[in-house]
Order: C-alpha cells, then structure tokens, then sequence
C-alpha cells in the first residue's frame, strides 16, 4: 500500500474525497441511464439519481468534520467550542428537492397521459408511431 | 409602494396564479392573467424609466440585507428584458383568449392561464433577482409550468415533446446547480454582485472552471444553442398557438439574459474572454446554428416548426453578437432579444390566426389564403420581412448592429455570413408567401379572415416591428446602456 | 389570352424535322424585287457618295478605302457563320427546362 | 425650388392609390402620376438635398445632380410612355397587381437614381427587385412563375453584395455617401459585382434574357427602361473611369450578338439586344472621359426610348396573337401596318441609322473610344454595331411582320399601345434630328457634332453593306432558319449544372451522414454493449435516440468544454 501510495500519490486524494466520488458515480449513473434508457419510466428514474447526485454533493459541502447544528446558546450566542457548520446548503438543497419532486411528479403526470395517448412509454414505439403519423 | 415594485414583478402573477384554479371558470381565469400581465408590464415601464434615469434599483426581500438575504438587483439589463417579457406577455395573453378557447378543453382553461402565470412569473424572476440559487428556483417555475403548457397541446405528439423537453430542462438547470454549488464552495456568496468581488481572486481555482464549463452547457441548454437545440422544434411545433408565440419570445430570450448574467457581470468579461475562451467555443456555435438551421427550416413543411428551426437559427444571431465580445457585439445580441421577440412573436401570433381558422399550419394548408385572410397574411409578411433584415423593420437594425460589430473587429467573413443567411431566411419566408399569394385557395372550404380579438394583439406586434425599426434610437439607447454594463465599462 | 404560352411551346418539339424551309415571301415578289433594287442602289449611292466625299477617318484603320463597307460586310457573313457553328453547341430541344 | 417633392414619393403615392381605384378614375390617375411626378422633378435644382438621420449616420434619401436630373427626367418619360401602354390592362390581367407594382417600380429606380446615400440606395435597390418581380409573375404561367423567383434571386444577391460592400465602406471611409466608388479594396468589388449583376455583365447577365422574356407584355416595356439603366446610373457615379469597365463593356456589346441570329423568341432575342447596348454604355463609362461618359449616359437615354419601343411593338404583337417566336410569326405588315412601321422606326434608331436616335449617342462612345486609346477596342465595338443591324435591325421586323406569311390574321392593337409607341417614335426621331435636345441634359457640357459628312456616310456604308450581306445571305438559304429550340447561355449553370450538384451534394451529404452515423455506432456499440446485451434484439442503441441523443450532446457538450479549458 505504502509502495503504491507514494507511486501513485492520489489514490490518498481519491480515498480522502470519496464522498465527491460518489456525487460523480451518482452522476454518472443517473445520466447513463438517461442516455440508454428507452422507457420514460427508466428516463425519469435516470433523471431523479441525477438529481440526488447533486443534492449529495450540496449537502457534502456543508458537512464539517465535528461540526453541529448552528444552535445558539440560551441566551442568544454562539456557544464557545462548539463547531457550527454552515446550514445554508442543508436549506437551499431542501428547494432543491422540493423541485425536483416536482419535476418528477409532471415527468410522470405526462407519462401517464402519453401512455394513455400512445398507449406505450416506450420511447422507440412513440417515435415508431409518430413517424406513422407523419407519413 | 413604489420601493417594492421589483418584487411585486415577480410577486403578482406568482399570487394570481393559484387564484386563476379556484375561480375555475376559464373567462375569470384569463381576466387574471391579463391583470397580471398588464401589471408586469406596467411595473415594468415603470422599473426600466427609473433604472435609466437614475441607475440600478435594489431591492432587500424580506429585508434580509445581501450578502445574506436575497437581493432582487435591477440594472438597465434586466430592466429590459423584464419589459420584452411583460411586453410580450400581455400581447399573447389578449390573443389567447379566442386561441386558447378553441385549441384547449373548456375544463383546462384556468389551468392553462395559472400555468401561464407561473411561467410568466418564473420568467419575471430569473431576470429580476440579484441571487444566483433565485435563479435557479425560478428557472424550475418557468420550466415546469412550460412543460405542462406545451402538453396543452391538440396533438399528442406535444406530450412527448413536452416530456423531452422535460427531461433536458432538468438536465440543464440541474446542470446550473451544479455550477452554483461550485461558485458557493469556492466562494462562500450567491448574491451576484458578492460574487462578481470575490471571483477574481479564486479564478485559477479549477473549481471555477469546471463551475464555469457546467454553467456554459445548462444555459446553453436552455437557450437551444445549436447542437443542444434538439428539445424546441417539436416543444414549439405541438405547442397551442399561443404558447408557442410565448415561449420563442420570451423563454430563449431569458435563457440568452442569463448567459450574459453568468459570463459577464458575475463571472466578467475578461474571465470569460481572456481566460476560459468563451468566444472560441460561441463563434463557431453560433456560425453552425445559423447556417444548419437556416437550411433546415427551408426545407420544413410545416411552418410553426419552420419558424422553430429559424428561432435556432436566430439565437444563433445573439450568440454570434455575445461572441465579438465588444460592447458593438453585446449591442446587437441584446438589440435583437428584444427585435427577435417582437418579430418571432408576431409570426407565431398571425400562424395561431391561421390555425384558428383552417386548423393547420402546414405550408400546402395554407395555399391562397393571401386572399382568404388578408390581414393574417399581411401581419405574417411584414413580420417575415423583419425576420429577414429588410430596412424599416427591427430584424434591419440588429443585423446592421451585428455587421457593425463584425467589421470592427475585422471578421467581416461574419459579416458576410449575416447577409448570406439573411437570403436563406428570405428562402425560407418566401415559400409561405409563395404558398399563400401564388397558389389556388382550394376553393371548397369557407374560409374567412381571423377575428378581431386574434389580429389586434397581432397587429400590435407588427407595428412594433416597423415602429421600432424606423426609430431605432430608444431601443438601440437601451441596448447600448445594457451593453457597457455588461462589459464592465458603465456601473 | 396572354396568360397563356402559346399552345405550340407546350408541344413536344419535332426532333429530327429539319427545320422549317422558307416558303415564297410573303411581300409580293414585284415588290420584293423593287426592294432589293432600291437597296442596291443605296449601296452604290452609299460608296460612290464614300469616294466623292472628304472622309477624315479617326482610326487608322479607316485610311483604307471603302473600311466602313467591308467592314460591315464581312463583319456580318463572320457573325452569321460563327453564330451557325454556335448552335451545334448550344442548341437544345425546347423543352430542356421543362423538368425544373 | 425647394418646395418640391422626393421624386419617388409622388409614384408610391400613385401606386397606393391605384390600389384602391378601379375604371377610368384609374386610368386618369395612372396617366397623371409619371405627368406630376415631371412637373414635380422640373422643380428639383442641382444641389436640392433631402438628409435624414439613422443610427446615427446622416443619410441623404434625395440628391439631385445633373446626373441624376438627367436619369429622372428620363425615367418620368419612360414611365409615361409604359403607364399609357399599359392603360388597357383588364382585371383577368392581373391588372391592378402589375399597375401598382409597375408604379413601386418606377418609383424605386426614381429612388435609386436620387439616393445620395448606400442604404437608400440599397432600399430602392432591393424594392426595385420585388417589384419589378411581380411584373413577371403576373403573366401566370409556370414558366413566369420559375423565372420570376430565379430573377429575384439574382437581384436580391445582388442586393446584398452592395449592403455588404457598402456597410464595408462605411467601416474604412465613416461615410455612407454615394460618390466615386473605384475598384480598391474588397468593398469597391462588392458593389461593383453588385451592381453588375443589375448591369448583366457578362456571365452575371442571365437573369436577364431568362426573365425580361417571361413577363407581361406590358411589364416587359417597364422592365426594359428601369433595372438595367439604374445599374448603368450607379456605374457612371461610382466607377467612371475603370479600365475594365471598358473590356466588360466590349464583351456585353458582342457576345449576345451570336445569340441574338439564333434565338428564335423575338422577345428573347430583344433582350439579348438589350445587354449589347448596355455594353455600349458601359464602355464608354469606363472610358470616363466627359465625352465618353455623356455618350454612355445619352446611349442609356435613347436605349429606353428605342429598345422600349421594341419591346412595345413585340408586346403588341403577343397581345394580339399570343406569340412570339420567329417561327411562328410573319406577315403581320398586313394586317398591323401600323405597328410594323413604328418597330422600324425603333429598329432604325437601335442600328443607328443616322436621323434616329440611337445615331447621335453610339458615334460618341465611338469618338470617345479613339480619343481615350482604345485603338484595338474601337473594332470591336464598330463590329457590335453591325450586329445591332443584324438582330435589331433587320431581323426583330422582318420575322414578325414580313417573311414567310404565318396566315395570321389580326388587327392593329388598343389605341393605348399605338399611342404609347406613337410617342416613342417621335422621340426617337425627335432627338436623332435635333440632337441638342438631348445634349442640354447631358451632364458635361458637349461640344460634339455627330452630322458631319465623314461620320454620316462612313455610318451608312457600314449600315448597307451589314444588311447587304443579311441579304446575300438569306438569298443563298445559308441564313440559320428559325428553329424552335433552347439555347444554353449562363443560366445553364445554376439552372441545370447547379441544380445537379445540389442534388449530388446532397445524396453525398445524406450518405456521408449515414456512413458517419454507422461508424459512430461502430464505436459506440462496444461501450455500450455490455449494457445493452441483456435488452432484447431491438437495436437499443436506435431505440434511446430522442432524448437520449440530446443528452448525449450535452455530455459531449461539457466534455468539449471542459478538455478545451483544461488542454
């Protein structure tokens, strides 16, 4: 390990940053499965771990090593010794999720109703179908 | 009052909204939307009279002073483009009335105007707020209730378009989150002007410029810059008239707004020019959307995807003037947000005419209807006409800007290639008018000219587009202010 | 009737007809012969007035006796055979253009 | 006087107007506009500006010079004599389209010759071309139709080309006025191309013979007097002087002759005459001498009137019988004497026969040639007055009203048309006779005498002895017959060469496409295969294209974007 840590200094910095490595797999899953998957289902499934992804690496960036809530004292100050982290992250991912719920819930809403259209959620067979219409 | 109008900008239609669903009924509905618009549009005026008088408003919401609470910051440059929103908002909405009652169920039209009023609202936010995660948050208004306008549309097809779009509409802003997330980690600030102080210092960080690079794609995304343009052909052709008319105006428009936003006042010229190279990757962008697309929509059958496929191709325009990075370049592409949403929006409104009475927009549908409809066709002309650059119409103004800005900086085959494709834009503009004044009307069917309620808000763009194109030296003024601002040479 | 082409262009041309011989003129040959005559006579009137007449050419070329009509002479019999030769070349049937 | 009007807005008005009357009041009307607009031009002086701004550039929208009163007093002539010949047009003509639009037009090359600025050149320019466009679509027919676009086309790309050399200007010089010009630097080429495609230079010059044949008969005559001599007006203003000007000009003034023997549409055939005088004109604007350059614009002068004329009594011609080709006419003397006389006259002016008009401008270019040195030019152009005779000359009225009889029988045409050409006529033998009429216009002052023995005698020895060997030729049956037939020329290019190639760029591009989206998967398909195995036979690849291809630009998008910051 020693012997492959000093040839190859930043497997110490991957393995130091994982938590940002996970955000970049997350990432990198949900936006493969936007790209391969046909199925709008999969599609929105691929958007949401997307998504989750970013919501990870706000929530990370707010995470200090002890840190705590940023609740004050009895009496209105910070207690001394106490590491407080940063809670704004923590809220404005919060509006992240909320929207993201959101567009999810009009992802599948339309989903829905394409299925009741076409009568599939398939993409492949939507297009197959439209290209008939077309012609 | 006066001091809260930026928020109530944004605040009014956000409020009317809901309202527009429990009132239900579909004429009640469209009066708010039409309160709500005018409003905008008034507050509007008002913001941009007193931004150019006296210089940036700012406004603390909820009186949390910036850095920390959020700002609502309004200089000459989003004053602006709140007006062509509010502008356009209100001429669409006196058009929906009759568009909407006939291409949308009865039972959906309050739905429609409360989605129409987030979507305004949305649009209203991004350019008023000083707070880049306010963008984003407004930016997934505007969208999600874009979407959910879209799948409005007669077609079925308008559901998976809406649904395209909705999956690269997140991926984009999702994208510009990312970017924020990186701003805030590296700097701490999300108030625009905070940011604009502390991002010099950090600006080797490589986190800047992958935030930068994630910032560049998401807004690229949203404004359909060429090739990340696949999602608006088919949002626009499937669309109801109305939305449609709308959405070219205004949602690309404050896509462009938040690009220059991003690149120039926070992030700055020099970082964009000098350091990430942002005109090597605009030029070429910009010269293939406008050739690629301008080609395409010759060779379109339909004329509202047509016109699509040429609002790329007209993007491609703004990107093009942003490209020269000179205040001439930054003059045209913010001269022609505006022009452009004057003239998109008049051919989209005299296209919705059209489908009002023969229920299609397909080139061969709308054979000799020159004669049929002749105040319809004529509004469609002039609009194309301005499309095309002709003198006296706003489309002449900004290409004269942005050859302008090519020949200073010495690229005049740029030059070259606006005046080329405006011929191509002539190509394509010619074969509606060819198909509406040189062929046989096919003469079963009673055809008659649009109603007033849809040819007044149509003709009230048309105008604007020759109103504008003769006097050209308010709008060129406003642009030319925004333009300094944004590169750094005015406060 | 001027909306119309004439009839005959939409027809398909005669390939291989040779082309239409010039009957008799369609002025009285009395009269056609008069004509000439009368032309002759200009020519001669035109060169004899030539010689008797103090010409200053402006061109050097016009110091050669009779320049103007030998020039126009040959100029033409050049043209109309040049111009013979240009048909092999570009003439095509008239319908060439016609599945634009 | 400085109360007058801008010349070109008493024809826009006329021309709203006749939007809206109909009958006789339109008639009156029609007649009163180009008589107003005269009375109104009389009182324009040198010197009387009209300036603007725009965008913060002054533009002069009217500019009045000699060189311009001479080419607006012209234009009112020309668009009085088109206006009457046009009176009888009835609605199943299309008549209220080709009246107003034949007003635009006359007002627009109004425009064009007073504009002191590129862009009121550059609008006048560009509504000269749709106008002028609808003149030909009225005629109706497919080929009008096809023809009418493609002359658009041409006319709108050379719009263009002056916007971008003028706007090209404005960036060396700051100015936007129209003055001297000259050939330095890609701007002055740009407008010189563009307004040499409205000069039909050689190779630029099919637009012309494709179109001016496809139009009315009486847009055609409207046709003829304004596009071209507005080109030849920007010519002597921006660029007198320019040798090659002087080559140009001798080639326009001798290729179409060859054409013109064998082209078997009269009108066609008129059109191919058309560019041979503006070759005169060119030359002698290259020539640039005060002589030379009153010569060229004097030519532009009579070259209305007499090929006007023409065109008038060709159009009478197809209005009474529908036709037009050689082939299919003759011996219409019989029954339209009068309209044979009045082409001969017009034919008899365009030759040069002394005491016509054509005589007292084309000896001035020819003088001016010598005086400038263009010894080896001066043949060349002396040959191109021969072959006026041959196809303008002799063979527009032979063809038509002699010949071999075609056995049709008609009648003279409306008295507007004999009226029209009536008024021509006069003005051709008008000026041929006292030329001082027209030389007062010119814009030097000229001292020139075209009526002494040597030029008069010379002239009609080349005359006679051109129309001798015609006869010679035509008696020895060794004249080529009129065949009907087409005649490939410069249009052959974009109309069948062009339209090839598109269509074999296209196939390739389509096919380069397909090829490159194949390989494209080739590559692809083993990243992704894996993933792809266990998902059934249907090409998954295909199947998540939509929106699985946008969103695999926009990684491609970022990756791009970030490897370009980082590299």
């Amino acid at each position: 390990m020693s012997w492959a840590q000093s040839a190859f200094p930043w497997i110490g910095h991957v393995v130091a940053n994982y938590n940002y490595w996970i955000v970049i797999v997350l990432m990198m899953t949900g936006f493969y499965v936007l790209i391969s998957r046909g199925n709008l289902i999969k599609k929105l499934v691929g958007l949401n771990v997307f998504q989750t992804s970013v919501f990870l690496m706000y929530i990370t960036m707010g995470k200090i090593t002890g840190g705590t809530a940023p609740i004050l004292g009895s009496h209105g100050e910070p207690v001394p010794g106490v590491l407080y982290s940063n809670p704004l992250p923590h809220v404005l991912i919060l509006t992240a999720i909320v929207v993201g719920v959101a567009t999810t819930s009009v992802g599948l809403a339309l989903a829905v109703r394409i299925k009741e259209a076409y009568g599939t959620v398939e993409e492949d067979e939507i297009n197959a179908l439209d290209a008939e219409a077309d012609s | 009052m006066t001091q809260h109008l930026p928020v109530l900008q944004v605040v009014i239609p956000l409020v009317l909204a809901p309202l527009c669903v429990l009132v239900r009924h579909p004429r009640a509905a469209w009066a708010l939307a039409a309160l709500g618009s005018l409003c905008a549009f008034g507050i509007a005026l008002d913001i941009v009279s007193t931004v150019l008088a006296s210089g940036p408003l700012s406004y603390d919401v909820g009186d949390w002073a910036p850095p920390w609470g959020i700002e609502y910051r309004i200089d000459a440059v989003n004053a602006w483009i709140l007006v062509i929103v509010s502008l356009v908002s209100t001429a669409v909405v006196f058009f929906a009335r009759a568009s909407v009652e006939r291409e949308v169920e009865a039972s959906r039209v309050a739905l429609f105007y409360a989605a129409y009023l987030l979507c305004l609202s949305g649009l209203l936010g991004i350019a008023a707020t000083g707070d880049v995660f306010n963008v984003f948050v407004f930016l997934e208004i505007s969208s999600l209730s874009a979407y959910a306008l879209i799948a409005l549309g007669q077609d079925r097809r308008a559901l998976a378009a809406a649904f395209r779009y909705l999956i690269m509409g997140s991926v984009g802003a999702t994208f510009i989150v990312i970017g924020i997330g990186l701003m805030y980690a590296t700097t701490g600030t999300l108030n625009m002007a905070d940011l604009a102080d502390r991002l010099p210092g950090v600006w080797h960080v490589r986190t800047i410029k992958v935030a930068y690079g994630f910032l560049a794609v998401g807004c690229f995304l949203k404004l359909a810059l060429f090739p990340l343009h696949l999602w608006l052909p088919n949002a626009y052709t499937f669309a109801p008239s109305a939305v449609t008319a709308f959405m070219a105006a205004t949602a690309t428009k404050v896509a462009v707004y938040m690009l220059l936003r991003f690149f120039f006042t926070i992030f700055g010229a020099a970082f964009s020019f000098d350091v990430m190279n942002l005109d090597m990757v605009l030029m070429p962008l910009a010269v293939a959307a406008i050739f690629s697309m301008s080609f395409v929509a010759i060779l379109q059958t339909n004329v509202k995807r047509l016109l699509a496929y040429s609002s790329v191709a007209q993007i491609g325009y703004m990107i093009l003037g942003i490209s020269f990075a000179s205040v001439t370049g930054l003059t045209a592409a913010v001269l022609h947000l505006f022009n452009h949403a004057l003239m998109k929006g008049a051919l989209f409104m005299a296209l919705g005419c059209v489908a009002y009475r023969i229920g299609s927009v397909h080139i061969d549908a709308m054979a000799g209807l020159g004669k049929r409809m002749p105040a319809t066709m004529a509004a469609f002309v002039v609009g194309g006409l301005s499309l095309v650059g002709v003198p006296l119409t706003v489309g002449f103004v900004s290409k004269w800007y942005l050859i302008l800005a090519a020949l200073e900086r010495g690229w005049w085959p740029l030059a070259v290639i606006v005046l080329i494709t405006s011929v191509m834009a002539l190509a394509y503009v010619w074969r509606v008018i060819e198909a509406a004044y040189f062929r046989e009307f096919p003469g079963d069917r009673e055809t008659r000219e649009a109603p007033a309620a849809l040819l007044v808000p149509t003709w009230a763009l048309v105008v604007l587009n020759v109103y504008f194109g003769i006097d050209a030296t308010r709008t060129v003024g406003v642009a030319e202010r925004a333009a300094e601002i944004l590169m750094g040479a005015a406060p | 009737m001027n909306e119309k082409r004439s009839p005959d262009s939409l027809q398909p041309p005669e390939a291989g007809r040779p082309p239409a011989q010039h009957g008799p003129n369609s002025v009285p040959p009395r009269w056609s012969k008069r004509i000439l005559l009368g032309f002759l006579g200009l020519c001669v009137a035109a060169v004899v007035a030539g010689f008797l007449a103090d010409i200053h050419g402006e061109h050097p070329w016009e110091e050669v006796p009779l320049f103007h009509a030998l020039y126009g002479f040959l100029g033409i019999s050049g043209l109309i055979l040049v111009s013979k030769a240009l048909r092999r070349l570009v003439m095509r049937p008239e319908d060439y253009y016609d599945d634009e | 006087m400085t109360s007058s009007l801008p010349p070109f807005l008493v024809f826009f008005v006329g021309a709203l107007l006749a939007a809206v009357t109909r009958g006789t009041v339109r008639k009156v009307l029609l007649v009163l506009v180009p008589v107003a607009g005269a009375l109104n031009v009389w009182g324009v002086e040198e010197g009387y500006a009209w300036q603007l701004e725009f965008l913060g550039y002054v533009l002069e929208p009217v500019r009045a010079d000699r060189l311009s009163l001479l080419f607006g007093y012209l234009f009112h002539l020309a668009a009085f004599i088109a206006v009457v010949y046009s009176l009888h047009l009835k609605k199943a003509e299309n008549a209220t389209v080709q009246h107003v639009a034949a007003l635009v037009y006359a007002g627009s090359a109004l425009g064009a010759v007073f504009a002191g600025d590129f862009i009121s050149l550059f609008v006048f320019w560009e509504l000269l071309a749709v106008s002028s466009a609808f003149l030909i679509w009225s005629r109706r027919g497919p080929g009008s139709a096809r023809a009418g676009m493609r002359y658009l086309v041409v006319q709108v790309v050379s719009g263009v080309a002056l916007l971008a050399g003028a706007l090209m200007r404005v960036h060396e010089t700051g100015t936007l006025s129209f003055g001297f010009v000259g050939l330095d630097g890609l701007s002055g080429w740009l407008i010189f191309l563009a307004i040499g495609v409205k000069a039909a230079f050689p190779l630029l010059h099919s637009w012309l013979i494709d179109a001016y044949p496809e139009g009315t008969p009486t847009g055609t005559v409207f046709l003829s007097a304004f596009t071209t001599k507005v080109a030849v007006y920007a010519l002597a203003r921006g660029f007198p002087e320019t040798e090659i000007l002087v080559y140009a000009g001798a080639a326009m003034a001798c290729f179409p002759i060859f054409y013109a023997v064998i082209e078997n549409d009269l009108r066609r055939t008129l059109a191919y005459s058309m560019i041979n005088q503006i070759g005169f004109m060119v030359c002698g604007i290259g020539v640039g001498s005060a002589l030379a350059i009153n010569g060229a614009v004097a030519h532009a002068f009579n070259d209305v009137l007499f090929k006007g004329l023409l065109f008038m009594s060709m159009g009478a011609v197809m209005h009474m019988t529908g036709k037009t080709k050689a082939s299919d006419l003759g011996g219409l003397y019989k029954t339209m004497p009068f309209t044979a006389v009045l082409c001969m006259i017009g034919a008899a002016s365009i030759s040069a026969v002394p005491l016509f008009n054509g005589f007292v401008s084309k000896s001035m270019i020819m003088s001016a040639l010598i005086d400038g040195g263009y010894m080896w030019i001066w043949p060349v152009m002396l040959f191109a007055s021969a072959g006026v005779v041959e196809h303008a000359g002799i063979k527009i009225p032979f063809f038509a009203f002699f010949a071999q009889d075609s056995g049709i029988r008609t009648r003279e045409p409306p008295r507007n048309m004999l009226a029209a050409m009536t008024v021509a006529a006069i003005a051709c033998v008008a000026i041929g006779v006292r030329p001082g009429l027209l030389y007062g216009l010119l814009p030097y002052a000229v001292d020139y005498h075209p009526y002494d023995a040597s030029h008069v005698l010379t002239q009609i020895q080349l005359l006679a002895f051109a129309i001798g060997a015609i006869v010679v030729f035509q008696l020895l049956k060794i004249y080529p017959a009129e065949i009907r037939a087409v005649n490939l020329d410069a249009d052959w290019f974009y109309r069948r060469a062009g339209a090839r190639l598109v269509r074999r760029t296209g196939d390739a591009v389509a096919q380069a496409g397909v090829a490159l989206r194949s390989a494209a998967a080739g590559v692809a398909r083993p990243m992704y295969e894996g993933a792809f195995r266990a998902h059934g036979p249907h090409g998954p690849l295909a199947r998540s294209w939509p929106a699985g291809s946008m969103v695999l630009w926009v990684a491609i998008m970022l990756a791009a974007f970030l490897l370009f910051q980082f590299l």
